[in-house]
């Protein structure tokens, strides 16, 4: 039952909020509901009774499509993602106008809904409705309250990626009618016995449309645009969750269902993802602009992501998954630090920043620690996945992950860049009369901080959660 | 080569070159006189394929009413101008190469049909076209399409009636 | 025992805590005392570890699975060996005098830095405790990196001064290098043996073939290349001089920098088998060791001169190392770690005294207005210079013995680093406290000796680098005297058993610690008359002085061959590939389909006669492909 | 009579009428043209449906087979009928407005 | 046949209403009777209730799907009453034929749905477009409207020769008209024994290609489209266009209708170039109207994949199509006819000025686009999931997906226009709540096949 609630809490608390008249009442709203998500997700890890975790119903009995929705390990985990970065992106940009707020609301827990959905659905047709149901509301909030340019990348960014979709419903057709028992769930996918050519072609159906969601190089142009002109809360929740919804479909939609193809294409696409990290890695210290820079930054680090998913090594793909719910909490993170600047300063130009550590030494500390995680140093939570992960790269090949490791270079020079160019040197005429952030901002990235520590020291309980579903992601 | 023979290429001469002058005529009018003649020679050709009552329905309806109608409007929109500037040249010859592409094509496929050979209409004789035969046949089989040609024509008033009719 | 272990960094990680957390609440007082005390009960913790392990051999202790997946198992765990031990004497010892010493060098910052600076520091003796206290390769990279994170906060400390801040990213980035280096090697690690664990890695060692060591330990030498500032990733080092000078006596010179010896030594096993490793790194050391000290030569900021001689320290560490002299390499850090601490906390109470200027061509004649520095300082010099029987005298000459051994042509070398070294710092004495004072009047005015909590430290590094030397008295003195060697045996048993000893007959190295200590001596003399008078002179710096002035003009050299090509790349990438090609690419597609739908509307010309003449045209192709179909099907058949 | 004969006729007779709408411009005389393609389907029928009656005739001396094609000759004139009223009635009410019955002078609608 | 008699009554009953009253809702409203009791009728006659029993010779064949067809017309039908019934009271002063063309065009749809030899098939397509062409001429003062309606009828009296070649031609080497008989004596290997049959069929198909307004055939319908008066072109491009397709699926579904190896091509050929045209033309429109005259051409492209598939899920798809579809382009007319300008810069800013209107809009262009959780997706998801299953190669279907989503691109500019542009829509005339609610209620129905379309699979098989 639980899967349920988690998908239809937001979606009834997302249609009441576009009913709801006062702005504050509306705020307070998004927040209780997102809470409720977060105590329920909580309650969704902590459980393993089959009752709760698994939800069947007839939906399209004619096409073979059940509404299933299941927890597995990789599922309670980014469910866990999607209920703490909405609560944080609500608790952080409380302070944030919007026009119709209702609106922007109601849209955000309904993406919400979608997201949830996507992670839980074990149903193949099912999954691409969630798959849909969360890009649409995006669509919509990124082009109303966007950036000046936002309804140009907006729509670059939704033909892009429906572009993709598309092609993975050519895909899950394509299997759907391979399955004997002419149905969409997740169990008749995986017990298709596939030749290596209907690999290949399941194969590349699927993967575009989940590398272009990632999205991996040369596929990636819509991000950083998207990212820049999207209003920040969006812009959170597209780069600290959404782009998991890639990495999770290869995960769970293909690589145990395309063994065979995924191995015959693991060199192509780890090179592409090699080159695109590296490629992100090097614009990324050209960025002036805060958000651009993360979006690089969130690009390469997908790019490693995606590498590792293809080294096939379970070890490599544990890191994905530790690193699926980290990068989404760092890079929350480092948005939370984006918008707390643009809000307070109305710019995002590196070049227009600095000193700012003297009037805000608050925000200067915690944008270390997110910015050191970015880095991934060890005790912070991103070093444990980027640890597995190129432990995985490296067992597959030792030069891709030589190259891909010199990342980890690069991302010290755009992130200490970033943070030197902000706050350090002496105050100029933007941030001269900051002053340091509000307590809502103080509070999520403190419990960002938090997690970002607490998981980079004991980052065991999160191996623990999706061991076995790595563990069953190869034994099929 | 008997007289039917005689008639058959007779009528088919005819009514090529009475179609070809609908054609070339520049005067409408005079196009809709040589579609009438093409009309009479369908109609000889239906009276030679024993069908009595086509041929003369044809001549009632086409030849009669119908061209009448086309005569109407033709006087009635302006009966002297030396009617259209003619087409673009190379859209003329355009039109003819199709048309004589296609009709190359339809040749060479009849010439293909091999399930046509030796296979004739039969001429002169033959009771099915007798009006009272099909008469039967149209009030008993085909009653239904009868009646609902009745609501075409219906709507064909209708429709009359409302383009027609000045507002 | 080893029930205490986890305290030895927990009192730092709480010193932090608090003055992280509470920098707004306490006063100066107590930040200082709880920063100290916190390294202080380390200190004694340690001793007693310490104690324990002379006793009893070592210990270890696990907490928790650090990461436990399949059969990668890392556990949090600590290990406290010899070699440990003696590191966290070291570091908790001179951590506490430089705490000490900072708490009334930094008396001038507002509380709230002065508590953010204590914190770092605390921090940063944290990670360097991890670093030493690891069990197993992971957790040393942890701390490893650690100290790279608190090098950069402690280095852009002062971080409204840009530059300082552009320092503190070079060094962090530097590390970096390294660091991939290091972590490739774990992962070569992990991938054959399956464990990073000191134990298992040292036991296993003979399943590892001998390309797999001999990569391991170059990889790991990379990473140590990083962290110990060696050529060719040195340049971090001077210029993290930008920090606070207790931070450069703690960090750069007496802890941090020498993590890298700590590793191999720690490792020497792996390096005893890679015999080209060995000799790459005796190389390298060697080379960094003369490089460095030629730069010295020429430098006029106190603290860059330190720093130069740091490097070239670090150098001889290594040469050490490469040439198999483990322990000679851990006593040099020892050693090192006195004196250049005691050095740079003098040069910190030297430029306390002048109100922040380093150029020691503005200096001269403090002799009379910092009389314990001055001591202090000059005791420091002549141990970094070997001058027996200061303590540098016996690690250094241990090294040159060993390299002599290995082969006379390092040591002749490495004679040469030593010369240049006793002439750069005695250079730099003579400057700074010889002659007549030459800066302001105001500063003459205001000269003074530092507190008490300044010079406390000094005296106490001052004894220790006279003395120092005497826990490692050669063979060649009194058989059995080499107290450290034996007490870190254990450590080496492993390499030892694989090397064949080489004694060097005794006579030769009387003849060697003759000469040397002669030729220093020398050149101490030397450099004394020269600049004990020094008066500035505008045309000195010419020709190879300015190269050597310039530091070879190395930072150019890499500026101009990496970073601006790189950066330049970057451009390329960012504003032509990324714009032009990648995203034009995907616009051109929007576009071109734009430009087809305005091309492709024409044919809807809005006349019937071509409609039905296109219609036409396509009946005749439908009928000519339905005539032609068997070879059209085939066609497309073959096509897709 | 062979039935290719009336096929070649038919077709010609087709042929034409179709050639005719591509190359005049007045919209009656097109429509006569597409009357002339009518009225050779007519025909077409009308000898398919002796061909098929002789063939039955053979077997069967009182056959009506082939009946339906003359009565749906009868419907097609019946569906030109109600063809011509409209058509003419449209083209009549587009000669009011415009003055003109050139098609080509139809292209307000287009691309 | 319920349904066939009741729509030409109901014709007859409408033209003869004009002459009782002059009251323009009163014939709204008699109209909207007549539609409920021809539904009604259906209905019944689906469930075997059939009223009048008529011998048809076997010239007319009902069938259970033919019957639902029929209903799902007449309910969109009904639908397009409650939207459009204002304008059409407006296109005019005939408002009392308007309305009796309908019903006969319904009568034609009825036909189509049950004709059982080529004979009815073609007095079905002529009942269907002989009120057409005077619909789309209805608006006789404007230019644009004779020219449509000179196009079409020149254009589609056209295609109906070529029709009756291929009917005359089929007969010729099968001596039969009937659909079953054709069928027994072409079974044969068509390649090897004929010839001419299959040529005849060839013409049927291409004419009826152009009936559906499918490409290279599609000329008109642009031009119709846009010319035509709004009110009109939402009733021939939605309810005209999915009977045809019914028809044209219901005469090539037996098998024995085939036509060789290179049917397939033609129809892949056909597909393509169908999608291409309608979807890049549509691009670089700048009235909505003409926009949409290319999108239902580029939906053509879509349903003609029932075509080449014909199986089971093909006829289902093109249900559920048809519903999607119609449903979705009668709002979107509906909305379309309230607009002064019908560019789209005519809509910017729609959303702020009529919230109703724009999110209903939405949903409508949502669902033509095929955007998950609308019925459209599920039409699309239909076809597409039947070429795959007949086996159709992966990439015509990518094509297909393909033009898809380069259909979301000129079907988002209006969506964009109305949210995110600056500007002040105009409106002829004030939005009654009736209209809203109507539209709100179609939008609800929209989203529910979209979720659910069992419900009306179900149904099917009811």
């Amino acid at each position: 039952m639980i899967p349920v609630l988690l998908i239809f809490i937001p979606v009834f608390a997302g249609l009441i909020s576009f009913l709801l008249k006062n702005e504050r009442t509306v705020k307070g709203w998004a927040l209780v509901s997102s809470l409720i998500v977060l105590a329920t997700s909580i309650g969704a890890i902590t459980t393993n009774n089959p009752a709760s975790t698994l939800f069947d119903a007839t939906w399209l009995p004619s096409l073979g499509a059940r509404f299933t929705v299941s927890l597995d390990g990789m599922s309670k985990m980014l469910v866990l993602l999607t209920a703490v970065a909405f609560t944080l992106v609500f608790v952080a940009t409380n302070k944030n106008e919007y026009k119709h707020t209702a609106a922007f609301y109601g849209l955000m827990l309904l993406t919400q809904a979608g997201l949830m959905g996507v992670f839980l659905a074990t149903d193949c047709l099912l999954f691409y409705f969630f798959w849909e149901f969360a890009l649409i509301p995006v669509y919509f909030l990124c082009s109303i309250w966007g950036g000046k340019k936002r309804i140009a990348v907006t729509f670059k960014f939704f033909i892009y990626t429906f572009v993709g979709s598309l092609f993975m419903l050519v895909g899950i057709l394509y299997l759907y009618f391979l399955t004997p028992d002419q149905s969409f769930s997740l169990n008749s996918f995986y017990s298709l016995k596939l030749t290596l050519t209907q690999q290949c072609n399941a194969f590349l159906l699927f993967f575009i449309a989940f590398a272009i969601k990632m999205p991996i190089f040369p596929l990636h142009t819509w991000q950083p645009d998207a990212y820049e002109q999207s209003p920040t809360a969006t812009t959170m929740i597209l780069s600290g969750v959404m782009v998991k919804m890639g990495l999770f479909g290869v995960i769970k939609w293909l690589l145990p269902i395309v063994p065979l193809a995924i191995n015959r294409y693991a060199m192509p696409v780890m090179i592409l993802s090699v080159i695109g990290v590296l490629y992100a890695s090097l614009i990324a210290i050209k960025q002036d602009d805060v958000k651009r820079l993360i979006a690089y930054s969130s690009i390469a680090h997908i790019g490693l992501m995606c590498a590792a998913i293809f080294s096939q090594k379970n070890i490599a793909l544990e890191g994905v998954l530790i690193q699926m719910f980290n990068h989404g909490i760092n890079v929350i993170g480092l948005w939370i630090v984006a918008n707390a600047i643009e809000q307070q300063l109305g710019t995002r130009k590196l070049s227009e920043l600095g000193g700012l550590a003297v009037t805000a030494p608050k925000l200067a500390i915690l944008t270390v620690i997110m910015a050191f995680a970015n880095v991934a140093l060890p005790l912070t939570n991103a070093f444990i996945g980027e640890f597995l992960m190129f432990n995985g790269i490296f067992q597959y090949n030792i030069w891709l992950a030589a190259v891909a490791g010199i990342s980890i270079i690069l991302a010290a020079v755009y992130t200490l860049n970033m943070v030197q160019k902000i706050f350090y040197g002496n105050t100029v005429t933007a941030t001269e009369k900051a002053i340091d952030i509000d307590n809502n901002v103080f509070l999520s990235l403190s419990i960002t901080a938090v997690l970002i520590l607490v998981l980079g020291v004991f980052p065991q309980p999160l191996i623990d959660l999706t061991k076995s579903a790595v563990h069953l992601l190869f034994v099929k | 080569m008997g007289i039917t023979q005689s008639l058959f290429w007779f009528l088919s001469v005819l009514a090529l070159v009475a179609a070809l002058m609908v054609l070339l005529s520049k005067n409408p009018v005079h196009s809709v006189l040589w579609l009438i003649v093409v009309f009479f020679a369908i109609s000889g050709h239906y009276i030679l394929l024993n069908a009595q009552f086509l041929a003369i329905v044809n001549l009632i309806v086409y030849a009669g009413a119908i061209m009448v109608l086309f005569l109407f409007v033709i006087m009635l929109m302006n009966p002297n101008t030396e009617t259209e500037p003619r087409k673009n040249f190379l859209v003329q010859i355009a039109g003819i190469v199709a048309g004589g592409c296609l009709l190359t094509v339809f040749i060479s496929l009849v010439k293909q049909a091999s399930e046509m050979n030796n296979k004739t209409a039969l001429l002169k004789t033959g009771n099915i076209g007798l009006i009272g035969n099909l008469g039967k046949a149209l009030f008993s089989d085909f009653v239904v399409p009868f009646e609902i040609s009745s609501v075409l024509f219906l709507s064909a008033m209708v429709g009359a009636v409302v383009i027609g009719k000045k507002n | 025992m080893s029930k205490i272990i986890y305290l030895v960094p927990l009192f730092p990680l709480i010193g932090f805590l608090i003055n992280g957390l509470g920098r707004k609440f306490l006063s100066k007082p107590l930040i200082s005392i709880i920063a100290s005390g916190a390294i202080l009960a380390s200190f004694i913790v340690s001793v007693l570890l310490f104690i324990n392990v002379k006793n009893t051999g070592s210990i270890s202790a696990a907490y928790f699975d650090f990461i436990n997946f399949a059969n990668v198992v890392i556990p949090f765990a600590f290990q406290i060996d010899q070699l440990s031990s003696l590191f966290l004497l070291i570091i908790t010892g001179i951590g506490f005098l430089i705490h000490l010493y900072s708490s009334a060098y930094m008396h001038e910052e507002t509380s709230h830095h002065y508590a953010r600076y204590f914190a770092y520091l605390n921090l940063f003796v944290f990670s360097m405790l991890l670093l030493v206290m690891g069990a197993n390769y992971v957790i040393m990279f942890i701390g490893w990196e650690g100290v790279g994170l608190c090098s950069y906060l402690l280095i852009g400390y002062w971080f409204k001064n840009i530059n300082y801040t552009y320092a503190a990213k070079k060094a962090f980035v530097m590390n970096r290098i390294g660091d991939l280096g290091f972590l490739l090697a774990v992962f070569w690690l992990i991938n054959k043996l399956g464990t990073v664990a000191y134990v298992d890695v040292f036991a296993n060692v003979s399943k590892l073939s001998q390309a797999d060591i001999t990569i391991i330990t170059t990889l790991l030498f990379i990473g140590a290349m990083g962290k110990s500032a060696q050529i060719p990733l040195y340049t971090w080092l001077p210029d993290a001089m930008a920090g606070p000078t207790p931070v450069s006596a703690l960090i750069h010179a007496a802890t941090m920098v020498t993590a890298g010896i700590y590793m191999i030594a720690r490792s020497n096993i792996l390096y005893t088998m890679a015999p080209q490793t060995q000799a790459f790194i005796a190389v390298i050391g060697l080379a960094t060791a003369l490089f460095a000290a030629s730069i010295a030569l020429k430098q006029d900021d106190i603290k860059k001169v330190l720093a130069y001689s740091t490097v070239s320290q670090l150098g001889y560490m290594f040469l050490g190392l490469g040439v198999g002299a483990y322990t000679g390499a851990v006593f040099h850090v020892m050693t090192h770690a006195f004196f250049k601490a005691l050095l740079f906390l003098g040069a910190g109470s030297v430029i306390h005294a002048m109100h922040h200027e380093q150029d020691i061509r503005k200096m001269g004649g403090l002799k009379k207005y910092l009389p314990i520095t001055h001591i202090t300082f000059l005791l420091g010099c002549l141990a970094i210079a070997g001058v027996p029987p200061f303590s540098g005298f016996f690690s250094k000459d241990e090294i040159l013995t060993a390299a002599y051994a290995k082969n006379p042509l390092l040591y002749y070398f490495g004679m040469a680093g030593a010369l240049m070294t006793s002439f750069y710092m005695f250079r730099l004495y003579a400057l700074t406290f010889l002659g007549k004072f030459r800066g302001t009047h105001e500063q003459e005015h205001h000269l003074h000796e530092s507190p008490l909590a300044m010079t406390i430290p000094l005296l106490v590094l001052a004894a220790l680098s006279v003395v120092g030397g005497f826990i490692g008295v050669p063979e060649v003195f009194k058989a059995d005297s080499h107290w450290l060697e034996h007490f870190l045996s254990p450590i080496f048993a492993q390499s030892a058993a694989l090397t064949e000893s080489h004694h060097l007959s005794h006579s030769t190295e009387y003849t060697m610690i003759g000469t040397s200590t002669a030729l220093i001596l020398v050149t101490i003399i030397f450099a004394w008359k020269k600049f004990s008078n020094y008066v500035p002179n505008e045309g000195e710096n010419e020709g190879f002085n300015k190269l050597l002035a310039n530091k070879w003009y190395v930072d150019e050299l890499y500026n101009s061959i990496i970073v601006k090509p790189i950066e330049l790349f970057s451009g390329l990438l960012k504003n032509v590939i990324e714009k032009n090609v990648i995203d034009g690419a995907v616009n051109g597609v929007g576009k071109l389909v734009v430009a087809s739908s305005r091309q492709l509307r024409l044919i809807q010309n809005g006349q019937v006669g071509s409609y039905i003449l296109i219609m036409v045209v396509f009946i005749i192709v439908f009928l000519f492909a339905w005539i032609n179909d068997l070879t059209i099907v085939r066609f497309f058949n073959k096509l897709f | 009579m062979p039935i290719q004969y009336y096929i070649y006729l038919a077709l010609t007779l087709f042929t034409i009428g179709i050639i005719g709408v591509l190359t005049r411009r007045n919209a009656i005389i097109i429509f006569m043209c597409i009357e002339l393609m009518l009225n050779a389907v007519n025909l077409l029928l009308v000898a398919f449906s002796k061909m098929h009656n002789g063939i039955a005739l053979v077997t069967n001396k009182d056959s009506m087979v082939g009946i339906d094609a003359q009565l749906f000759v009868f419907f097609i004139m019946v569906v030109a009928a109600a063809e011509v009223s409209v058509g003419l009635a449209i083209i009549v009410m587009m000669y009011r407005n415009t003055h003109s019955i050139d098609v080509n002078f139809l292209n307000r609608l287009k691309n | 046949m319920n349904a066939i008699i009741l729509s030409a009554l109901a014709g007859v009953v409408m033209m003869l209403s004009g002459i009782f009253t002059n009251k323009q809702s009163v014939i709204k409203l008699v109209s909207i009777i007549a539609l409920l009791v021809l539904i009604t009728g259906n209905v019944l006659q689906t469930y075997g209730h059939c009223s009048i029993q008529i011998d048809t010779k076997n010239l007319l064949a009902f069938s259970k799907a033919g019957l639902y067809f029929n209903t799902l017309i007449f309910i969109s039908t009904f639908v397009y009453f409650i939207l459009s019934g204002k304008a059409i009271e407006k296109a005019g002063v005939n408002v009392a034929e308007y309305f009796a063309l309908i019903f006969f065009v319904l009568c034609g749809v009825s036909i189509l749905t049950s004709f059982n030899g080529l004979l009815m098939f073609f007095l079905g397509i002529e009942i269907l477009s002989i009120p057409l062409y005077i619909l789309t001429g209805s608006d006789k003062r404007n230019l644009k409207s004779n020219e449509a309606s000179l196009k079409y009828f020149l254009m589609g009296s056209f295609s109906t020769g070529l029709m009756l070649m291929g009917i005359a031609l089929v007969f010729g080497a099968t001596g039969n008209f009937s659909l079953n008989a054709t069928g027994q004596k072409t079974a044969y290997d068509v390649l090897n024994a004929g010839i001419l049959a299959p040529v005849g069929l060839l013409f049927i198909f291409i004419s009826m290609l152009f009936k559906v307004s499918a490409a290279p055939f599609h000329f008109w319908t642009p031009d119709v489209y846009d010319g035509a008066p709004s009110v009109f072109t939402s009733f021939m491009s939605t309810i005209v266009k999915a009977a045809g397709f019914y028809a044209f699926i219901h005469l090539f579904e037996t098998k024995s209708y085939d036509l060789g190896p290179s049917w397939k091509l033609l129809l892949t050929f056909a597909i393509v170039l169908t999608l291409l045209v309608g979807n890049i033309t549509a691009i670089f429109q700048h009235s909505v109207k003409r926009m949409l005259a290319y999108s239902s051409i580029s939906q053509a492209g879509f349903m003609l994949f029932s075509l080449y598939s014909s199986n089971t899920l093909a006829k289902e798809g093109i249900f559920i199509y048809t519903v999607a579809y119609s449903f979705a382009t009668i709002g979107v007319f509906a909305i379309l006819i309230y607009l002064k300008d019908y560019t789209f810069d005519g809509y910017n800013g729609l959303a702020k000025t009529q919230p109703v209107l724009a999110f209903t809009n939405t949903v409508f262009l949502l669902s033509l686009a095929g955007i998950p959780l609308t019925a459209g997706f599920f039409g699309k998801y239909f076809m597409l999931a039947s070429a795959v299953k007949a086996g159709a190669p992966l990439m015509l279907v990518i094509v297909a997906v393909l033009f898809a989503a380069i259909s979301v691109y000129y079907y988002f500019k209006v969506i964009q226009a109305m949210y995110f542009k600056q500007g002040d829509a105009e409106l002829n005339d004030n939005v009654p709540t009736s209209f809203k609610t109507a539209l709100i209620a179609i939008a609800i129905v929209i989203i529910l096949i979209g979720i659910f379309p069992s419900t009306v699979l179900n149904w099917l098989y009811f």
